[in-house]
């Protein structure tokens, strides 16, 4: 075990990646020099063919990374900031996510498309969005949302030794989060969720950055007496249901943490999941601490406001546990 | 050694017009199998517009790639897909060449490096602009085509195509096929200025030819491609043509009003590309009887896939669970 | 009450409001002819200063509608087939969803944008897609989905007037649909729900499309003794949790038809609030009819099979309803 | 009658100066703030470029539209936007300009016709073509001016822009600042050709002029403004200028390598468009002491703006829930 940065652990692993299979491209906007250090020292070690810099022009690079994976070559392209994926946002929707059904098969994508995500940092909303529900209901593209550096190093390399498109979202800001990375190879599965903390009171599903929040949450709860059960679904696409059913089958309570706006979000289909296959388990109605629908205000008074935090979970939790004989 | 494009040959010629003659065969075919309502969505027809894609296509390999458009189903026959596989497609069969699951607007034989019709109006550029960067990684001297038509020509994606495929040289044909409408809309209401003048300022070799002409197209676009299999940098290819159906089969059925004169189309069906074919044919000294051969043969050819895929079975509706992914079955 | 049929309806509709207001300018690719028939007419009656075909760039059209609405005007922006929105998805989601908060509340957006949606006639995989669920977790834009001909009129009104962005969606292939248009002056407001019918046993909330294949099978469900409930939204932004949570207070079982993939989708949206909010009031599982996470095939027999139907919702009903004992 | 913009006045020529002064206090104010750890995001300074915001937007009034960048500062006080609200709202207080919910990246006063800034490349486009669109049903001879660096020059909507703006004969007049660098690129290895070449193929009128040099920008901007006012359609404006300052304030913090030379970032200095300003009044006459009294003036002024910024109190989380809609309430 080794300690590294998020950041480091995703350059770690693009190195080890791209030294292995030689059909991997990067490309992108500034990806020699690197803004957020994850596609650093990759030009000089692998060269011009293999590492190249892009104009800006979003909804061409989204389109070539389809031309390059169907013509043989394994791109993995880097948007910069999530939002901007909305500006190349055609040929993930209406090419690389339907391909492969539209060819009958013939078609395989071997496409990364990676991103930084998330507010939390007055960025204000156009640089702080969390796309992954769009991304979620498109079909056909697995979503990474990986929350610790161990984890980044696991599923980036499943996504690029993948023959399926993936996305895979960098939480925005927390590069410099240092974890526990395994030696030797690594690799984390997709559709395998993690527990983060065994409880017995109630299931917190986290996702990507809002996993650290859960976990401060769950201390605070401790304290009160109620032990949470932190599920950390890690792949969005595909959604491990079973782990996140098997813990409700425990503890029968359920919170949601995304940090996504609200409305048709991760936490919604994981509530709508557990509605469906997990009514018969739940004693409580099942709580989503999420983005109202709102974009990210710049301020930093206002951010705050609605973005999710350990205080919100505490205290829903709570609000759901002193609840119980209510329902 | 440079090839020397001046004139194909009387093989060439018979070639491509066989090829033409598929597209035209397999079309009526399927324009009157859409007016029977035999087929379970409208079909856009390249009728017309054949000499473009065969002419291009005559110098491409399995190796080269195209992308292609909703009015996809010539370039696909050009680039030797298998029409009795496309037939079955658009009758939404199992042996269809996807299977049934992309239809008429998304006929693709990876196998023949047809990446596709697309039914997003310049879709095309960027698949094709990767696909150009994969052949200059490769290095084998492969190039990509991208066919768009005058109205794609106004996405922004192809100025954005452009100066890529010009930075890094890419052996890129974007061959713009200019029929003079964008549905229902003329090209002069929706298109500033001469399509062809959009690659100058990135230093794009453009050429324009009588799309109708098939020797014509033949020889520009034998020129450009071997160019660019030289390490020349992608090309601008104008297709002067004309699409004489419809925007879509039976159009008439939706529109209240007609859109251009019944003249306009009469005077492009006088320069129907087949019928010039044959004028080529024979002043190479090929006799009428040679070529009667010619059209009896495609028109067994596709009267025998017609059947077949008219019999053939539907597909089975449990495949489609594992059509999202290649390996993870997510849905 | 006039009999019109659904897009005659959505053209009177225009007509009307663009005689009252003379800052309506509605544009689009091959408006003036009018392919799906919503427009016709409008050209040669309100000239080509108010009414213009575009060339083919939906990246630049929906930013288009975003500076002329900033301008001043009312924009009505017609983008064919949603599909399509995703090309000129850029502005939709990082200009039009966000302006009006990113400006402390100065730009007032009055844009409709307008598709046809939705699968069921074998136009594959990239003229049927059902993109609502995107639209709905953008937030700042409203989200209209008519089910008939009365609505479809009233809504379009209501979305021209709105001085907030609103996407206004027309089930493909319904067009020609008789339904009854009320006389005069007929506007149907935002976030208020329809009850299509009235039932005790089951509520099922049917969206667009739906509404139809929910009320054959309540006939359906009828002849076996089970009284279904039909809820139609009729916006999904805002969305009437009122009504529907009133109704399963009734029924306590909600079933919820949406031809929209399934991950993520408005079916999961309010699924996610009967789980929340209604949890107490139900007594069993809630359940989605839903395409499963794929996009549409073309050949019928392919798309019959996940595109929702009359007989997924009586076996859904059906089997709640026998099962309520064994929760 | 047609105006002659041979020479600004030595009135417009001070007034200029003193708005280039206000951008420059401005924003070395907002310089020093990041960096002491007082600004809640980094800022993207206009530093250097001033002479082209102030240029042209001096042909400016309200009622015409501009639409902005990422490093829309300067854009926005050279439309005439109230110093102490943009500090303010870059400081992410209540008084703000977008009452905090912008900042620095969405900078924006609709009352006189600044739509923002904005914070994805080429964003304006589009807003700044609907706005033509209004203009000119508006008939009023507004125009609008749409701000863009040369990294935007690449995204595919200039093209579709030009397109529209020339077919519909829109007053747009398309500003590209070229910097030489987006982000960390330079501008050869992201763009092929000539940006100014562009507009070309749309019958555009296109110029370039030195950006640093205020009266030259004056002077051109003034010509292709005042036929955009009488109906002269779109035009393409290139100003060679240059950000002295990091793409973003502390980049050095975040980049391993630095990737532009000091000669270069010096030689530009060398060419300020602050003193070239200051050079061109002396020229009229104007005595140095004049040109302290202004300096000082705004000096005062941006002082007291920073002050009373920093003094004002935090944007009330209340409103955070009506700020997504004009009117319905649906969060
Ligand atoms: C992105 C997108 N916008 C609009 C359409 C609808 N559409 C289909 S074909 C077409 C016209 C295309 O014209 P052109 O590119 O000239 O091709 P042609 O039909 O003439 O071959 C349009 C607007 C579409 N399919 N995709
Ligand atoms: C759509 C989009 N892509 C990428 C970015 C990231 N980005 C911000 S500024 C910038 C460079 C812009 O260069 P240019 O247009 O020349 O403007 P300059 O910074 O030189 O003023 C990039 C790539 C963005 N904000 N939006
Ligand atoms: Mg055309
Ligand atoms: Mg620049």
């Amino acid at each position: 075990m080794a300690k590294r940065r998020f950041i480091q652990a995703i350059n770690d692993a693009m190195f080890e990646e791209m030294e292995r299979d030689p059909r991997i491209i990067l490309f992108g906007e500034d990806v020699e020099i690197s803004m957020f250090g994850d596609t650093k020292g990759l030009r000089d070690h692998f060269g011009p063919d293999r590492v190249r810099d892009t104009p800006i022009c979003e909804a061409l690079l989204t389109g070539m990374a389809v031309g390059m994976a169907a013509a043989g070559w394994r791109p993995v392209l880097h948007m910069m900031f999530s939002n901007f994926m909305y500006t190349g946002f055609d040929a993930i929707a209406n090419q690389m996510s339907k391909l492969h059904l539209m060819t009958g098969g013939q078609m395989k994508l071997p496409i990364t498309v990676m991103a930084g995500f998330g507010g939390g940092r007055s960025t204000a909303a156009q640089h702080s969005d969390c796309p992954y529900p769009l991304f979620m209901n498109l079909g056909g593209i697995n979503v990474a949302v990986p929350s610790n550096a161990g984890d980044a190093k696991g599923l980036f390399k499943t996504a690029v030794r993948s023959n399926d498109p993936a996305i895979f979202l960098e939480p925005g800001g927390r590069g410099g989060e240092l974890g526990e990375v395994p030696d030797g190879e690594h690799l984390v599965s997709f559709g395998k969720a993690a527990i983060r903390r065994e409880g017995r009171d109630v299931t917190i599903v986290a996702i990507g950055a809002m996993v650290k929040l859960a976990d401060q949450a769950a201390k605070a709860l401790a304290a009160n007496g109620v032990e949470a059960e932190i599920i950390d679904p890690r792949t969005l696409v595909p959604l491990d249901e079973e782990t996140i059913l098997a813990s409700i089958a425990k503890t029968r309570r359920l919170v949601i943490v995304d940090e996504a706006r609200d409305r048709c979000s991760a936490a919604s289909q994981i509530a709508a999941v557990a509605a469906d296959r997990g009514f018969g388990l739940l004693k409580a109605p099942v709580k989503r601490v999420t983005v109202p629908n709102v974009c990210m205000p710049y301020a930093p008074v206002l951010e705050r406001s609605v973005y999710p935090s350990s205080e919100r979970i505490v205290s829903t939790v709570l609000a759901l546990v002193s609840n119980q004989e209510a329902i | 050694m440079r090839n020397d494009y001046q004139n194909p040959s009387q093989e060439t010629l018979l070639a491509m017009y066989e090829r033409m003659l598929v597209i035209r065969e397999t079309e009526e075919y399927l324009g009157a199998q859409f007016r029977a309502g035999e087929l379970p969505a409208g079909v856009h027809l390249y009728i017309g517009q054949e000499a473009s894609g065969v002419g291009i296509c005559a110098h491409l390999s399995d190796e080269d790639w195209i992308t292609s458009t909703h009015r996809g189903h010539g370039h696909f026959l050009a680039k030797g897909g298998d029409p009795y596989a496309m037939i079955a497609e658009i009758h939404a069969k199992a042996d269809g060449v996807c299977g049934g699951f992309g239809g008429t607007m998304h006929v693709a034989d990876l196998s023949r490096g047809i990446l596709g019709a697309n039914g997003i109006v310049g879709g095309g550029l960027g698949i094709a602009t990767g696909a150009a960067f994969a052949a200059k990684l490769d290095g084998k001297g492969k190039v990509a085509a991208c066919f768009f038509g005058d109205g794609a020509a106004n996405q922004g994606t192809l100025m954005e195509a452009m100066n890529v495929a010009s930075l890094w040289k890419l052996p890129l044909l974007l061959v713009c096929e200019h029929n003079g409408w964008s549905e229902f809309t003329r090209s002069e209401v929706a298109t500033s200025g001469n399509i062809l003048d959009r690659a100058q300022p990135f230093g794009i070799p453009a050429q324009e030819v009588d799309g109708n002409d098939v020797g014509a197209v033949w020889r520009v676009a034998g020129e450009m491609i071997e160019a660019m299999r030289n390490d020349g940098g992608p090309g601008l290819l104008l297709t002067h043509t004309y699409r004489t159906r419809g925007h879509v089969e039976a159009e008439i059925n939706f529109l209240s009003q007609s859109y251009r004169s019944e003249e306009e189309v009469a005077s492009w069906e006088a320069r129907d590309p087949l019928d010039r074919a044959v004028a080529l044919l024979a002043e190479t000294g090929m006799a009428t009887e040679e070529i009667l051969v010619v059209r009896e043969r495609v028109k067994t050819l596709i009267d025998a896939a017609a059947a077949r895929a008219q019999a053939a079975p539907d597909p089975d509706p449990a495949l489609v669970k594992s059509m999202m992914f290649s390996e993870v079955d997510a849905w």
